[in-house]
């Protein structure tokens, strides 16, 4: 092959190649920045960026005005302006398609947007969200020709790739954009293959029939010169159904966090790097409480605590089960029966269920069913947008959907943070992580990390976002 | 004959119609494919637009209706994942399936029934031992193992061929060995048993005595009479094939039917499912009236 | 100078789980070119057993030639290796075996099988055919052309073991073993086929081992005579000395048991009630009608006999009468009940009587049944017969009565001859106690002495219990003997039926009387001067 | 009597004694017999003595290697991932295995004949009837079959027997339909039928003994498939799911170690390849000895 063309290999094949749908992390690394650009860019230690908007101010009143580019054109030639941007959100948010960014991060509120010029857009939002321009980061603009009502099969973009063909089952060939607006990418052809199988992942880039493997498993990184690991913005925890008992008792959810060695797990069945969860997003994370201590592994406390509860009249004994997610990550199955034998050691009965994805949604989603008793669920939540907003509503918030908690104090504590901005913001959520931690909502886990083999090659650092994106204009070759 | 053949292609339509039903109600009963579409935090309003979307909240006679009516007409319906006609989403899948799956048997049936029937000829012999181990462990052995280890040392450590793919004749290499060794296995088994029956009748005698080759008393005398089972344990294992290699598909990133129909089949994208269904349900049904007609050609003793 | 084949103290063994089976014994005898040599002997007394190991076709294990020689023009074939004596077979030496069905391939047409011999040695394809046909129609084929392409189901026992005699003689062999070549044919064919026999052991001066029990045929066509018994070669001789002067007490007692002198059974008074009456019987294989509008009836305790042409529909209206073959037309009323029309369940309730001897015993024995569980299977089925705890001795009675030993009842059908197969399959009929049994070619196989015993056996059972019989018979002194009435089938059709008084003395159709002068003394000197009005007539 | 009989020396002696003489006279098929009564017996009291043991995790002890022989005895074919003693684990899962194979291929073995039986004997229309119906059933996704009734009813392992049980019927369905048709022909089902048979009796005594070796070699083999079966759903999470053990469920959860600690999946695999192996060196055994035209092979002493 060309030495300017590079192979990445997939995990997992695309359903479309659809921008709207780039929320979804398979698609998201295909289309994110090489062929979709966003409106803002959130740049892993540098926070938001700006990209296809080069400025935004708040107007108040929950609007935002936006300044966009004016020297980018569509990869068919046509011009960006804001009437794209107007059409994009609108796609999003108009329910005649669904789609996973519209539904992640545009739910829950109105929008609307007023052009003022070519290039100057204003948003409003009722009520009103503070991180709109945070959010703006996850929209990957389409040209205004994009159907509403239907879904892109060959996508359209100002990005430095254009998007070639898609040979299903086979592979997507992307090539440079040579209109691109900015600097001109060293990779200038670019072809993605699936392959589910990370052993096999793994074994093409050693033999050298693909460049990239993002998303390897633990056992398979096994050579430090091309596997990198890289914490990759999920956070595994057991959400627990916190209105059943024995598990509305406080004493016992802390009993639940006591059992747990977390850290026999790291560099065994979890990879080196691997942190500890005192939060539900990852420690980067507006207002994550870096003081916050985890739970120690204190088997003795947590039978005494387990003995005061049963004191007081709480039957600890009860059955809980605990309910798996199959393959939801590497080791998912040993980590949980690891658990359970932690928790069976300090005096709990917990037996474990794994479940695949379809049946485990029915316990991890309202409504929650009535007739299994107290439970546990194994969930990796993912939130790489550096605000906990949505996580803290959808997680603990007593309307939540996958919310075990209800509780009117952590509620006021979210709806207040939601409605500021800046510093205050900052503190009010780092008060509700406290909270949660405090009060042992769930049991926090892991920070997880990916690993991702890169070919020697190539001169290309995967970080915190290479779980959804895979910018192909940041990487060159040796 | 005609009519015989009539009635076949009436009671295959009907089981097929059987199969759509059946599928189309109790593929239902295993949840809504609304939470596996969506992000895990979306919102109540975007699951319900989701659900009315794609008719989700109708009942489900309704929904059946729905189907029903379109099918008539050729229309399998959208997939929800692929958001493309399900038809053709499956019949690229099969046409890769279907070359593979065709490829393998024939090389299968070749090969099992030439060692299984000299493993027959010497029962006990060294030949035989060595034949029936090998084709037991084959037929035993997981086979992403195998999948796997061939990489390891085929593409990984000699290089000879690529790991994974499609694109030349080379990548087609490891995923059909692999696939052969299960069936090769079996089938080896059942000619072997049924080929010492055979060998030992008294029509193998008067081969003998006419001063006919072994060869020819193997392969000509012994083994017509010994083929039932063996076709019949032939199409069993085309029929799996047919239904999709999914361990074999997916290590190899091979772009299959029985990788889609779980795909399909974990994401609850019905019509796709059913779609998948239909076809290889088509395929095998043509597979089986296939057989049914060899069985008459090599026994003229049965008549159906 | 060397014999072109000779045995020197031949043994063999089979070892069994009941102990060893010497089936033969130091048996020497030996065969030049242009001879006809006959072998004759007991059922069982290992005559086809010699002859297969001759063609290396004695699965050893469990067979084992404990000792001897074959001389094939004075080498051993015993010490030649596998790929010679293939050679051999088939193209120097070829083999008729006793029991067509189950050696001819049922999945293969029997034209093939038999151009394929040819073929295998380099003949071309069509020139195979072309053969193929000719030998088809010498040994009376009729339409071969159309024959060749059909399947050996297709064919009358008797049309098998003529394309098996096809399938030997396809290369003019210097041996040919015929075993038991003619027992299915009528006399009219057989004679067609020794005398195809003997023009061909003028023109090529071949040799021909006959394995045969039948005294008639050695008459016809034998030099000399070699007799077996237990194994053993008991007495030698040209054909006639053995026939004048038997020495051995066996060859006297087979001698003394031919058939055909007796007195000719008297007719049954006509107010014997009929136990079956036979009403216009159809039955067409496609386009081929192989019954048409057959007519009779059997009194109770009467013995019919049926002979004539093989192919003549003979077997195929035993099989309807038992409901294995779908009739086309007609009606059999058994004791007034129309056997064709009965519904499975009271047919099931009228199975026991009437009981059927088939054609080809082997392939009517359950391979994997032993002896016992074949005969008393009749007991478990019909619970009535017998208490379970008589069984044993039952069947050990019945296999006595046939001419076997009790010894053979936890032996395999494999493991038997096929004269001795035939008599299971008649104990087998016999232990049902039937009131109408139908022998297709019961007794074919047997040699004469064991013939003798089982008609006695049967005539005895009729005397007492009023059995009837429809007895499938090419056999003509036998029927003579057996028979009260006679049925004269040719094409299809009963070209004749009456007494056998009536068929015998005064025969009307031309038909029958051919058959009658086709039949066979025994006596050799009779049939060489008949051949020799036969060769003045043909002049 | 005609022929003369050297009686064998020993006296007759009880069937079962003589089948064991046959067994041991073929080394091959004698071990073969020792190992799967080894692991029946394994199955049955394996899991009541070493369930402690199997389920003792030490996550700083993982994926020992094998043939460690300092360790115990428990540990020599190594530790899983979590550090829990291979051996061990493949003896508590014996259990479950056997059960689920066993269960399912007698299930689908005795539905798939008695179908193929009736559908080759009796009427046309019902014979086409089971026809459509097994073509139905290998139509059907075995996993669609799975994640309809697991989703439906609780993933048990007798919901498991059910689902396997029911996907292998087509096979023996199939074999058993054709051999009948050709079987049905020969004579000597003719010879019962005249004798009064009646068509259970014809089916049962005359026609099964001769389709069964197939049935027999088939589903032999197919105690592999199923538990291969088994590990594949385990894998995707409707099947057996820990704490329960089988052999598949080993052999999926050790699938992605392959490359690194390759005793995970390796010895459970090797488990049922050695079950299969031995089961099906046992059925070669019994198709010969059954067989009275075969037997002699195993009847005469090898010299
Ligand atoms: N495989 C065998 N195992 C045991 N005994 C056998 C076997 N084959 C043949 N025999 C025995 O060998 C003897 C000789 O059999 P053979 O077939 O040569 O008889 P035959 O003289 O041809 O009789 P027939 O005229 O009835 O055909 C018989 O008693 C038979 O029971
Ligand atoms: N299944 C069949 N299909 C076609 N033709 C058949 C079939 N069975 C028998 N025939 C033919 O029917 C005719 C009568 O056969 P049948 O067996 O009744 O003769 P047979 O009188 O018993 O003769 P033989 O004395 O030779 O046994 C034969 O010409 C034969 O070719
Ligand atoms: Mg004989
Ligand atoms: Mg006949």
């Amino acid at each position: 092959a060309n030495p300017s063309d590079l192979t990445v290999v997939l995990s997992e094949e695309l359903d479309v190649v659809e921008p709207c749908m780039a929320a979804r992390s398979n698609i998201g690394r295909v289309v994110l920045q090489n062929i979709s650009e966003t409106v803002t860019e959130m740049v892993p230690g540098e926070g938001l960026k700006p990209r296809l908007a080069t400025q935004w101010e708040d107007q108040g009143n929950g609007t935002w005005r936006f300044h966009l580019r004016n020297d980018v054109s569509f990869s068919d030639g046509t011009r960006f302006d804001a009437k794209d941007l107007a059409h994009t959100l609108t796609r999003l948010t108009s329910g005649k398609i669904v789609c996973e960014t519209g539904a992640k991060y545009f739910g829950g509120f109105e929008l609307t947007t007023q052009i003022l010029d070519d290039y100057t857009i204003d948003i409003k939002t009722v009520p009103a969200q503070p991180i709109l321009p945070l959010l703006m980061s996850t929209v990957a603009v389409v040209p205004n020709e994009a159907p509403e009502d239907k879904f892109i099969t060959k996508p359209v973009g100002t990005g430095p790739y254009v998007f070639d063909e898609y040979a299903r089952g086979q592979h997507i060939k992307l090539s440079a954009n040579p209109n691109y607006w900015g600097e001109q990418p060293a990779v200038k052809k670019a072809t993605y293959v699936f392959r589910s199988d990370s052993a096999v992942r793994a074994a093409m880039v050693q033999t050298g029939e693909a460049d990239i493997a993002p998303n390897i498993a633990l056992q398979d990184a096994t050579n430090d010169k091309t596997d990198f690991s890289y914490p990759n913005s999920e956070t595994v925890y057991l959400r627990i159904n916190n209105g059943t008992a024995p598990l509305n008792d406080t004493r016992v959810r802390q009993a639940l966090n006591y059992a747990i060695d977390r850290e026999a797990f790291i560099g065994t069945i979890l990879a080196d790097g691997t942190l500890i969860a005192t939060g539900i997003t990852p420690p980067s994370t507006l207002g994550y409480d870096k003081d916050l201590k985890p739970y120690p592994y204190d088997p003795d406390k947590a039978r005494a605590l387990l003995k005061q509860a049963k004191a007081d009249g709480v039957k600890v004994d009860t059955e809980i089960t605990m309910i798996g997610r199959t393959g939801n990550f590497g080791n998912v199955l040993e980590t949980l029966e690891a658990l359970q034998s932690m928790f069976q050691e300090v005096g709990f009965n917990v037996t474990l269920q794994m479940y695949e994805v379809g049946e485990w949604n029915n316990f991890f989603s309202k409504p929650f069913p009535t007739d299994k008793g107290p439970m546990m669920v194994q969930a990796q939540h993912d939130n790489a947008n550096g605000d906990p907003v949505f996580s803290m509503f959808f997680k603990y918030g007593s309307d939540g959907l996958q919310s075990g908690v209800t509780d009117a104090k952590l509620d006021k504590m979210i709806a207040k943070a939601t409605a500021e901005s800046g510093e205050t913001r900052e503190a009010l959520w780092g008060e509700a992580f406290r909270y949660i931690y405090e009060d042992a909502k769930d049991v926090l886990l892991f920070h997880m990390v990916g690993f991702t083999r890169v070919g020697e090659n190539l001169d290309f650092v995967p970080t915190i976002k290479t779980n959804n994106e895979l910018q192909l204009s940041q990487i060159s070759f040796k | 004959m005609k009519h015989v053949f009539l009635k076949r292609a009436l009671g295959s339509a009907l089981s097929l119609l059987g199969l759509v039903v059946l599928v189309f109600f109790l593929s239902r009963l295993t949840g809504d494919p609304t939470a596996l579409y969506l992000p895990i935090d979306a919102s109540m309003e975007s699951r319900e637009q989701f659900r009315e979307l794609h008719g989700l909240n109708d009942p489900i006679l309704m929904q059946f209706g729905h189907y029903a009516t379109d099918l008539l007409q050729g229309d399998f319906g959208e997939s929800i994942r692929r958001s493309a006609p399900a038809l053709d989403v499956v019949l690229e899948a099969f046409s890769w399936t279907l070359q593979l799956a065709a490829i393998t048997m024939v090389l299968v049936i070749s090969a099992a029934i030439i060692v299984g029937s000299l493993a027959a000829f010497h029962v006990g012999g060294l030949f035989d031992r060595i034949a029936t181990f090998f084709s037991l462990v084959g037929a035993s052995a997981p086979d992403f193992w195998i999948a796997i280890v061939a990489i390891v040392v085929f593409s990984v450590g000699l290089g000879w061929v690529p790991t994974s793919g499609t694109g030349s004749i080379l990548h087609w290499i490891l995923p059909i060995a692999v696939l052969f060794i299960r069936p090769f296995g079996l089938i080896v088994q059942v000619v072997r048993g049924s080929m010492i029956s055979a060998l030992g009748s008294a029509y193998v005698k008067t081969a003998k005595a006419k001063g006919i080759k072994n060869r020819s008393i193997i392969f000509v005398h012994a083994l017509r009479n010994a083929m039932l089972p063996v076709i019949t344990v032939a199409g069993d294992q085309a029929a799996a094939l047919l239904n999709g290699a999914v361990v074999i598909e997916t290590i190899f990133g091979f772009p299959g039917v029985g990788k889609l129909m779980i795909d399909s089949i974990m994401q609850r994208d019905f019509t796709v499912v059913l779609a998948a269904i239909m076809v290889t349900a088509l395929a095998i049904f043509i597979m089986n009236l296939l057989i049914d007609i060899v069985y008459a050609i090599l026994d003229p003793r049965i008549r159906y | 100078m060397n014999h072109l084949l000779e045995t020197k103290n031949l043994s063999v063994d089979f070892h069994t789980a009941g102990g060893t089976v010497h089936a033969v014994r130091n048996v020497n005898w030996h065969l030049d070119a242009g001879e006809t040599l006959a072998i004759l002997g007991e059922s069982g007394s290992g005559k086809s057993v010699s002859a297969s190991a001759i063609m290396n076709l004695i699965d050893t294990p469990p067979g084992e030639i404990v000792s001897g020689e074959i001389l094939y023009q004075g080498k051993d074939v015993l010490k030649m290796s596998t790929e010679q004596r293939r050679q051999l077979n088939g193209h120097k030496i070829a083999m008729i075996f006793q029991d067509p069905l189950s050696h001819l391939n049922p999945v293969y047409t029997v034209g093939f099988q038999i151009s394929e011999t040819m073929m295998a040695r380099g003949v071309s394809r069509a020139e195979a055919q072309e053969r193929t046909l000719q030998l088809m129609e010498r040994v009376g084929i009729i339409e071969p052309h159309i024959k060749i392409d059909a399947y050996p189901h297709q064919f009358s026992g008797g049309q098998r073991q003529r394309l098996m005699i096809a399938m030997a003689l396809a290369f003019e062999p210097d041996v040919l073993i015929a075993d038991e070549p003619t027992t299915a044919l009528d006399v009219t064919v057989q004679e067609q086929i020794l005398k195809l026999l003997k023009d061909l052991q003028q023109e090529t001066g071949m040799g021909i081992l006959l394995i045969t029990h039948d005294l008639g045929v050695v008459a016809e066509v034998a030099d000399r005579v070699v007799v077996m018994n237990s194994g053993e070669v008991v007495e030698t001789g040209l054909a006639n000395d053995v026939y004048r002067r038997p020495s051995h007490p066996y060859t006297q007692k087979l001698i003394s048991a031919i058939p055909g002198s007796g007195e000719l059974a008297q007719p049954l008074p006509d107010s014997t009630p009929n136990i079956l009456e036979v009403n216009q019987l159809c039955k067409s294989y496609g386009n081929f009608h192989a019954l048409q509008n057959a007519s009779f009836t059997i009194g109770e305790g009467e013995s019919v006999a049926i002979v004539g042409e093989s192919g003549s529909g003979k077997s195929t209206l035993a099989k309807c009468l038992l409901r294995l073959e779908d009739t086309s037309e007609g009606t059999a009323l058994y004791r007034g009940k129309d056997l064709l029309s009965l519904k499975d369940k009271e047919l099931l309730k009228i199975r026991r009587d009437i009981q059927m001897v088939f054609q080809d015993p082997t392939q009517s024995l359950n391979p994997r049944m032993s002896i016992f569980d074949l005969i008393s299977e009749a007991f478990v089925i019909h619970p009535d017969i017998l208490p379970k705890s008589q069984w044993k001795s039952r069947v050990a009675e019945l296999l006595e009565q046939v001419g076997l030993s009790a010894q053979h009842m936890s032996r395999y059908p494999h493991q038997f001859s096929g004269g001795q197969r035939q008599r299971i399959a008649i104990a087998r009929a016999l232990a049902l106690e039937p009131k109408l049994i139908v022998c297709d070619e019961a007794v074919s196989a047997l040699d004469v002495s064991i013939q003798a015993q089982v008609i006695n056996l049967l005539t005895d059972l009729q005397q007492k219990l009023g059995i009837s019989y429809l007895f499938i018979a090419h056999d003509l002194p036998l029927v003579r003997d057996f028979a009260h009435r006679v049925i004269v089938m040719r094409g299809g059709r009963i070209v004749e039926q009456g007494t056998v008084e009536q068929i015998f003395e005064h025969p009307q159709e031309s038909y029958t009387r051919n058959l009658l002068a086709a039949s066979l003394h025994p006596d050799p000197e009779v049939q060489q001067q008949r051949r020799q009005e036969r060769l003045l007539e043909t002049a | 009597m005609t022929t003369l009989v050297t009686p064998a020396q020993a006296t007759p002696t009880h069937p079962a004694l003589t089948t064991l003489r046959m067994l041991w006279r073929n080394k091959v098929a004698t071990a073969a017999a020792i190992f799967v009564v080894l692991v029946v017996i394994t199955a049955i009291f394996g899991s009541s003595m070493l369930e402690d043991i199997a389920t003792k995790q030490n996550l700083r002890g993982r994926n020992l290697p094998p043939f460690d022989f300092s360790k115990d005895w428990l540990y020599w074919l190594g530790g899983d991932a979590l550090g829990r003693p291979l051996l061990a684990r493949i003896i508590v899962a014996s259990g479950n295995t056997i059960l689920v194979a066993s269960g399912a291929v007698f299930f689908s073995l005795t539905i798939g004949t008695l179908l193929g039986l009736i559908a080759g004997y009796t009427s046309k229309n019902l014979s086409q009837a089971i026809m459509r119906l097994a073509d139905v059933i290998m139509s059907f996704p075995s996993l669609l079959l799975a994640v309809i009734v697991l989703y439906m009813l609780e993933p048990s392992v007798t919901n498991l027997i059910i689902v396997l049980a029911i996907t292998r019927i087509p096979i023996y369905l199939r074999t058993t339909r054709a051999e009948v048709l050709e079987i049905r022909k020969r004579m000597f089902v003719q010879a019962a039928q005249v004798m009064g048979a009646s068509t259970l009796r014809i089916v049962f005594r005359h026609i099964l003994p001769v389709v069964f070796p197939t049935i027999v070699t088939i589903a032999t083999l197919d105690f592999a498939f199923v538990m291969l079966a088994e590990s594949s759903l385990s894998f995707l999470g409707i099947g057996i799911q820990p704490p329960e053990i089988t052999w598949g469920l080993m052999v999926a959860q050790g699938r992605s170690y392959l490359t690194t600690a390759w005793w995970l999946s390796f010895w459970p695999g090797l488990a049922i390849i050695l079950t299969t192996l031995s089961l099906n060196l046992l059925s070669n055994w019994m198709r010969i000895a059954f067989d009275p035209v075969q037997r002699w092979r195993l009847e005469i002493e090898r010299k």
